[in-house]
């Protein structure tokens, strides 16, 4: 099947999405979004990846992706379970109050 | 080891090790016997040699014997030398046997010290050293022994080293000689690297070939040497160290204040006469020297409360004296004024030593007099030093020595007629000072109690010397008085003759002013403090006389001008330098990297959010870069 | 998959089977130490798994694998690492945690992801081993999660480590874009005919350089190391600053030679600023700072600085220095995290340099170790650090780079004030005899005396006798 | 053969004192003093033995070398070798380590095998330096040297010892790594000339260097070497060095370590680069004469007494780099001399620091005075060493400064002027020295013992060794005279200094 979507378009989309994923790991003080908007870059590069691999009609694109979303699920199960403990341990999310190490 | 040249300075240094290792072990008696003994033994050997040398001496008159090789580095070559010439015999003469006479003086003198045996030990040291510094015959062994009097002098200043002024003037007088010997020591580069050798006898045979007369090189090499002599001999303008030095016991003051030591410069001079013959400037800036340090001195001594200080200032005076001949080319008369002037300077030193001693160490002749009766061996040979010393016509020594400078000054070949009027004026203010020191001390009523008269140890040698200021003049007459020559015959085998360029004919009439000045100075003397104290006293009350009375009590300034020029400074500097300047350098790059330190430390805030910020800032500028370049 | 593939892949396929081993174990209720030393069996076979390997070489597995022996030099290096890691655990968690048995398996994995990565010649295989390591470091590093420092830093480190892998995995998506192959030798192919080198391109390798940059941890993507370090278990913090580091280097060195990225002066004129501000920053920040633990995150930012040093010139020599300096950082800092390790109790890491005081004198061997690590991080002679940056100084001197050169010995001058620091505190105060307090597990204290005695050996010779292993790691070749 | 095996009694003497003082704290002493004395016995032996050979030789290079491969994909080689030079300060080494081990003998009570350990470390690390043939292998021990020291600074110094270990390292070890940058450039240059790399000395000596090249080479060595010597201003680390340290640190730091620093000149300064030395002759010797006369400044406002001694070796030390840039036989052997009768007259007044240190407890000079009166010893050693500094003649130290000042005037009239004025200002400071602790009234009260017998012993060696060297200082000049005259060569290929004539027009 013939993309009819230009290839740079769908670059232009991830770039656009991963400078969002960025924009949102800065602005957000709460972990939670923090995590998501990483989740977001994650997926704005498998989407490059995908794109990728469609213009060389290759598979490897799509495998990467596959990968990519594998890693971010465990990453985001992991980083849940951080999460949990951060609120036990401070009853808040706000990441600007995980400072107490510096130096 | 055939010759027992060697034992001379060996003697008084066995002397020196047996009381520097085993002092503490030894009675006081058997100090005195290793102190004076070895020092004693040396004169004897040396009269032995020195008859010999005399009667039955080799070709050229000189003993020499090398006992090692010191220095041999490429080219350059010191050995362990001595050499007896008639010149040293009379230096080693004078060392040795006045010596001699010094320590069993001291042997009495210094008897209640706790620091017996340290006390010889120095003195033997130091006529170890006076003896190689003359029988050297090379300058580096002569430079050895050199600086070796200096220790030995600043040792003995500082003898008595709880009072740090003590201490002090020994330090001048060290670091005083130290920047002669320093201007010395860059003379002796350059005669070696003029000549490649620094054997005297090598320079002496070199020197016309080597240079021309008058050539800069060669001034320059004289008036390098002459700053060495004039630090050791006091003249000025390093003179200042001498009257502080009387701060040692008097036995040092006799023996290197005022015979050997200070009379270095004279034979340093008179050894490296050709070198300052090659040199017209040198030779006059000598005599100028010796000249204006006599006139300086002899005001100065005019003026002095303390005995010693009298005698170090006529020390100074006569040592001008001695200058001032070796500058006009009279070298004998130096050397031979040198001799008499050891006698009977040592001999007003020892005096003065009894007499302090005596009056529980007063030293201001103001608070002496009546001493005429009381200590009559004491006066009696102290007067016959004080006429040696005012140039008492035809009886005392001192007449012909210094009688036949001041014809020098005027006749020789560097002779002029100012100088000659300074050296008279320097024969009149000395009659009068002599004659005030005399009747301030002897004379009048006592002031002070005499605790205890001197023993025989220290009278004997007060009239040995006396005898030899009496008679060691009459070894050398003038032309009109029977010509009798033996000193400069002797002395003629070393040191040129003296040139004349006014006829002899006319030196009577010298004689006569010489005389006439003596006889002024002793008169004024006598007028002033003899006859009419209170005269005194009028003069000082003149505004303008006080203040110069004070300028000449305090050494015509010196000591005031260089403490502003010299010592202020440095001591300035090197305090607010104390904790190094440079090392601000280093702490200053120490807190530079402390503050970056800080800084970059506050980047570690450890805020997630600045650490992405971080991030992403490194990444676009990595991508900034890759698209520029 | 031929029995050779088999043999060549032995030591990842040990590794992962351990895992899954240990695993079962835990299942089996079996006790911590049996865990511990089951595990540490496990090392040592996939550690001597290495030595079958040698008649293989170099085998490359197409298109994900290439196992030379520069690569099985790593594997080494990063397996080794897991077992001192490993040993020094056992005293740390059993004073801390009541089941810490799943941390071996996280430890094989970790292991098993950098390894792969050292071995890995594709994006995929490269992408693979990377998440493995990190994924599992997430977890290690929070391991202790009763602390608040152990959360807060495996909260920044999983988000930044995620913020970073998004970055690698954009770059590489661009590469692969402009390339269209995922593996390092097609790409230099691909790239082979292009006259000026594509901008996609360029962007990539700049997005992939801030992801390798965090993992690194070179200036300016360092601000991590200390907060993590200092938070994360000692043990893993030795992991981190050792084997999860040296498989980054390697891979990306491997991906660079294929490449040839070194003729891109962009790149190297890149690497060089980074080098530069990573050897003077580390070395900085350390200066004055009085957690010992920080101040080795602070000092692995400049000796990464230092690494790079050797891997700019782009000449034959540098694998060779590389492997070689990696070896005696290795060695060195297991052997300071070792000693911080040793000396933790129940309540806290041994981190602030007080409890540091007069060391020398309560436990001799305990503080000749660490010194001797410090002296040789600070690359004194006789010491492994020395022969290192020797040949860092002459890998980067022979191709002309006098100014790295230059900044390495002014920066360690630096650096010389915060290791001679933690010396000085260790034999300043007085000479207390307290009497210590008896070793609660003497087998396992004396395996970990042991250990860190071997790599202390192991620092001083290679100070002095490293011809053999110069000789040896001369031989690598990555093309 | 004999070459490694000084170093491995040192290294294994100090293992071993180091094992031993864990059973008893007067072991490790015995073993550190057999240790240096069957080296210094070795070495003398040789010395005797070789006494002919080394006056009459001078085309063979060295007396006796030892090599073995070392790390051979560098063309590194473990090769030591020595001339008269070596020699020389091989024997001071181990003298200067009898005697710092004499000294510590009270001194030292606490972690005795650590101390001791670190102290024949330290004389390992010196006796390499001296020995060393290969430029890797030298860098290797002058390294090895500074650790132990630093412990030995850090651990048994006074109040500021940590804050003197510092600087003292730091200095030491940046300037090193610059030498180390310097070494590798002329290995490299070495290697793409010849195809050859190497670090081996003599191979390196030949080395074909651009100009430009040669001088940045050079200074990379000459900051090395000026910071040990030290050359101001590199010199602020070495006061507090010397102040804080234990009197053997002390000994050993002015004795041997500010001695490297001029070995490393005259053997690889001058060998290695003789184009660029003679061209930067005349700003070092300005920089010798600023060290001469900065120093002695320095030195006479210290009123701590190991301070200014300290600074009292900053400016004969200056003395020792105006010599050494003199570049004639007679300057260079009165370096020679000096860095012989510096070692024993400083290190002499440090001991006499330490030694009045045990007994009062301090070493600021207003607290002391009078010290005479009790211990007349004390009093008149430190005279003869306080003269010595001053450059007495008869004391060795005047035969090194004249010969130097004399080698200098060669080279550079006025230079020399100002340095001999150096004369002056040492007398000035060492009199300072009499006077402030042994001279004027007693300050303190009760009773000060004098000398003990060890203390007698440790003296009297050095007076005789300094009265000795004034005396007859010729077996020292003939035994450094081949590797003097070698460089000398060097430097003036073409002109025969050796004729006398040449001095005179």
């Amino acid at each position: 099947m013939k993309s009819s979507v230009s290839i740079e378009m769908v670059m232009l989309l991830a770039g656009l999405l991963f400078a969002l994923g960025i924009a949102g790991v800065i602005i957000r003080k709460n972990i939670i979004f923090m995590l998501l908007s990483v989740e977001i870059m994650l997926n704005a590069s498998g989407l490059a990846f995908i794109a990728a691999g469609s213009h060389w009609g290759q598979p490897d694109g799509q495998v990467m992706f596959i990968f990519i979303l594998a890693m971010a699920a465990a990453e985001v199960s992991i980083g849940l379970a951080l999460i949990l403990q951060i609120y036990h341990q401070h009853q808040s999310l706000d990441i600007d109050k995980l400072k107490e190490m510096n130096g | 080891m055939d010759n027992p040249l060697w034992l001379i300075p060996a003697l008084p240094l066995a002397g020196f090790l047996i009381l520097a290792f085993g002092g503490s072990h030894l009675s006081k008696k058997m100090i005195a016997a290793a102190g004076a003994g070895s020092v004693c033994l040396s004169a004897l050997i040396t009269i032995m040699i020195g008859t010999k040398l005399l009667s039955a001496g080799p070709d050229g008159g000189t003993y020499s014997q090398t006992l090692w090789t010191w220095i041999d580095v490429a080219g350059f070559n010191a050995k362990i030398t001595l050499t007896l010439d008639a010149l040293s015999l009379v230096f080693v003469f004078v060392i040795t046997f006045i010596g001699a006479l010094i320590h069993i003086y001291s042997a009495g003198f210094m008897e209640g010290d706790k620091d017996y045996s340290r006390f010889f030990a120095c003195m033997n040291l130091f006529v170890f050293s006076m003896l190689v510094l003359v029988l050297a015959d090379n300058l580096l062994l002569m430079y050895l022994g050199w600086e070796g009097v200096g220790l030995c002098s600043y040792l003995l200043i500082g003898f008595w080293y709880e009072n740090p002024a003590n201490g002090y003037a020994a330090r001048k007088a060290f670091t005083i000689t130290r920047i002669g010997d320093t201007a010395m020591a860059i003379g002796l580069f350059m005669v070696f690297y003029q000549s490649g050798t620094l054997v005297v006898a090598d320079i002496t045979a070199k020197a016309p070939e080597l240079w021309q007369q008058n050539e800069t090189v060669v001034t320059v090499i004289a008036l390098l040497l002459l700053a060495g002599g004039v630090g050791k001999s006091a003249q000025l303008p390093l003179q200042t160290w001498l009257p502080d030095a009387m701060a040692g016991p008097s036995p040092v003051s006799a023996l290197i204040h005022a015979a050997t030591m200070v009379t270095a410069g004279v034979y340093l001079i008179a050894r490296m006469h050709v070198i300052f013959e090659l040199s017209v400037v040198a030779q006059s800036v000598v005599a100028i020297i010796g000249a204006a340090t006599l006139l300086i001195a002899g005001f100065t001594a005019l003026t002095q409360y303390d005995i010693k200080r009298v005698l170090a200032y006529s020390t100074m005076s006569q040592i001008g004296y001695m200058f001032l001949a070796l500058g006009v080319g009279a070298w004998t008369a130096a050397v031979f004024h040198f001799m008499v002037h050891a006698f009977f300077k040592a001999l007003l030193f020892l005096a003065a030593g009894a007499i302090i001693e005596s009056l529980h160490h007063e030293h201001n002749m103001f608070r002496m007099g009546g001493l005429k009766d009381k200590m009559p061996v004491v006066f009696w040979t102290f007067l016959i030093g004080a006429a040696s010393l005012a140039a008492v016509p035809l009886i005392s020594s001192g007449f012909y020595s210094k009688d036949q400078i001041l014809w020098y000054a005027w006749g020789a070949g560097g002779g002029s007629p100012l100088l000659w009027a300074v050296a008279l004026l320097g024969a009149l203010i000395t009659a009068a000072y002599t004659t005030r020191m005399m009747i301030l001390t002897f004379w009048g009523e006592s002031k002070t109690h005499i605790g205890h008269h001197p023993g025989k140890r220290m009278t004997i040698p007060l009239i040995v010397l006396a005898f030899f200021s009496l008679v060691a003049g009459f070894i050398e007459l003038p032309h009109n008085f029977g010509h009798f020559t033996l000193f400069s015959d002797l002395m003629h085998k070393v040191l040129p003759e003296t040139i004349l360029r006014t006829n002899v004919s006319s030196e009577w009439m010298f004689q006569l002013l010489a005389a006439l000045a003596t006889f002024g100075g002793i008169f004024l003397g006598y007028f002033y403090y003899g006859q009419q104290p209170q005269r005194i006293e009028n003069l000082r009350q003149n505004e303008m006389l006080a203040g110069l009375r004070r300028f000449w009590f305090s050494g015509w300034g010196f000591d005031q001008l260089y403490d502003v020029i010299l010592v202020k400074p440095f001591v300035f500097i090197t305090r607010i330098n104390k904790a190094d300047v440079v090392d601000k350098l280093y702490t200053g790059i120490v807190s530079v990297t402390h503050a970056l330190y800080r800084l970059l430390s506050r980047t570690q805030s450890g805020s997630l959010r600045w650490y992405i910020m971080g991030m992403v800032i490194g990444a676009i500028v990595i991508l900034g870069i890759q698209m520029m370049l | 998959m031929s029995d050779n593939d088999f043999y060549a892949l032995m030591p990842l396929l040990l590794l992962a089977g351990a895992s899954v081993l240990v695993m079962l174990l835990i299942v089996a209720r079996l006790s911590h130490r049996i865990i511990q030393i089951v595990s540490l069996a496990l090392f040592i076979v996939s550690f001597s798994s290495l030595v079958y390997m040698r008649d293989l070489l170099p085998y490359p597995i197409d298109p994900l694998f290439v196992i030379d022996d520069f690569g099985v030099f790593m594997i080494g290096l990063i397996i080794f690492s897991g077992l001192v890691v490993n040993v020094l655990s056992y005293i740390y968690f059993e004073e801390k945690e009541e089941g810490p048995k799943e941390y071996y398996v996280l430890l094989f994995l970790c292991t098993l992801g950098a390894c792969v990565l050292a071995v890995s010649g594709h994006f995929v295989s490269l992408f693979l081993g990377l998440e493995i390591l990190t994924v599992g470091l997430y977890a290690l590093i929070a391991y202790l999660r009763k602390r608040k420092h152990s959360i807060e830093a495996g909260i920044k480190y999983l988000i930044l480590a995620a913020f970073s892998s998004a970055f690698l995995l954009f770059g590489m998506a661009l590469i692969y874009l402009q390339t269209g192959t995922m593996g390092f030798s097609e790409m230099a192919g691909a790239l082979a005919d292009v006259a000026t080198i594509p901008p996609l391109f360029l962007m990539g390798l700049g997005l992939m350089l801030v992801g390798a940059g965090f993992k690194l941890a070179v200036v300016p993507f360092h601000m991590w190391t200390a907060d993590v370090y200092q938070g994360a278990p000692v043990p893993v913090t030795a992991f981190i600053a050792t084997a999860s580091k040296g498989g980054v280097v390697a891979v990306l060195l491997r991906f660079f030679v294929a490449i040839d990225g070194f003729r891109f002066a962009g790149l190297v004129f890149l690497l060089i600023c980074i080098a530069i501000a990573s050897m003077i920053v580390g070395n900085l920040l350390a200066l004055r700072q009085k957690n010992l633990k920080r101040i080795l995150a602070y000092s692995s930012i400049a000796h990464l600085g230092y690494l790079l040093v050797a891997f700019i010139p782009g000449s034959p020599m540098v694998p060779q220095a590389v492997s070689f300096y990696l070896l005696a950082y290795f060695v060195t800092t297991l052997a300071a995290f070792g000693v911080v390790a040793v000396l933790s109790d129940r309540e806290s890491d041994a981190e602030e340099l007080v409890r540091y005081k007069a060391l020398f004198w309560k436990h001799p061997v305990l503080a000749c170790i660490l010194s001797s690590a410090l002296l040789s991080l600070a690359g004194i002679p006789l010491t492994a650090g020395f022969t290192g940056k020797f040949y860092i100084l002459a890998t980067s001197l022979r191709s002309g780079f006098w100014l790295l050169g230059i900044v390495l010995v002014a920066s360690s001058v630096i650096g010389l004030y915060y290791y001679l620091r933690v010396i000085t505190v260790m034999f300043s105060g007085i000479n207390d005899h307290v009497p210590e307090p008896e070793e609660k597990h003497p087998l396992f204290f004396g395996i970990s005396m042991g250990v860190l005695s071997v790599l202390t050996v192991l620092v001083i010779w290679l100070g002095v006798f490293p011809d053999g292993v110069i000789s040896f790691v001369q031989q690598f070749r990555l093309r | 053969m004999m070459l490694a095996l000084l170093i491995v009694i040192l290294m294994a003497g100090g293992l071993t004192a180091l094992l031993a003082g864990k059973w008893n704290k007067s072991f490790p002493r015995w073993i550190a003093l057999i240790s240096s004395t069957a080296g210094f016995l070795i070495l003398l032996l040789f010395w005797i033995d070789q006494h002919q050979v080394v006056q009459v030789s001078s085309d063979q290079n060295w007396l006796v070398q030892y090599q073995k491969d070392w790390i051979l994909s560098f063309g590194i080689t473990f090769h030591l070798a020595i001339d008269g030079l070596s020699l020389l300060l091989l024997v001071l080494t181990f003298f200067m380590g009898i005697l710092a081990v004499l000294c510590s003998w009270e001194e030292i009570r606490e972690r005795t095998g650590f101390y001791y350990f670190n102290l024949l470390w330290i004389l390992a690390g010196v006796a390499g330096v001296f020995m060393a043939m290969d430029l890797f292998l030298f860098y290797f021990f002058w390294e090895v040297m500074l650790i132990p020291m630093y412990f030995l600074i850090g651990i048994w110094g006074s109040e500021n010892r940590v804050y003197a270990a510092y600087k003292f390292f730091i200095f030491t070890q940046a300037s090193g790594l610059l030498m180390f940058l310097a070494i590798l450039g002329l290995y490299f240059i070495h290697g793409n000339n010849t195809g050859v790399y190497t670090f081996s000395y003599v191979e390196l000596t030949g080395t074909v260097i651009p100009s430009q090249v040669a001088i940045w080479l050079m200074m990379g060595f000459m900051v090395a070497f000026a910071v040990k010597l030290p050359v101001v201003p590199f010199h602020t680390w070495l006061p507090d060095a010397h102040g804080e340290a234990p009197t053997a640190g002390s000994l050993i730091l002015a004795g041997l370590l500010l001695k490297t620093g001029a070995y490393g000149m005259l053997r690889f300064v001058i060998p290695l680069f003789p184009e660029a030395a003679r061209q930067v002759a005349v700003p070092a010797m300005v920089l010798g004469v600023a060290g001469i006369v900065y120093g002695a400044l320095l030195a006479y406002s210290q009123t701590d007494l190991k301070r200014l001694v300290a600074f009292t070796s900053v400016s004969h030390m200056g003395f020792v780099l105006m010599g050494i840039f003199a570049f004639n036989e007679l300057a260079l052997q009165g370096v020679v001399m000096q860095i012989v009768t510096h070692a024993i007259s400083t290190g002499a007044l440090f001991i006499l620091a330490g030694m009045i240190k045990e007994r009062l407890h301090t070493r600021d000079m207003n607290l002391m005075g009078g010290l005479w009166t009790q211990m007349p010893r004390l009093g008149t050693i430190g005279m003869v060493f306080a003269m010595a500094s001053l450059g007495l003649p008869g004391l060795g130290s005047f035969i090194a400064e004249f010969l130097i000042l004399l080698g200098a005037f060669h080279a550079h009239f006025w230079i020399t002027v100002v340095a001999a004025s150096g004369l002056i200002f040492s007398a000035v400071y060492s009199l300072r020295i009499v006077q402030k602790i042994f001279l004027g009234p007693e300050k303190g009260a009760g009773h000060i013992p004098d000398f003990s017998r060890r203390e007698m012993v440790i003296m009297a060696a050095l007076t005789v060794s300094i009265v000795w060297l004034g005396l007859y200082p010729q077996p020292v000049i003939n035994t450094a005279k081949p590797a003097v005259v070698r460089l000398v060569q060097l430097l003036q290929p073409d002109s025969d200094i050796k004729s006398e004539q040449s001095y005179v027009r």
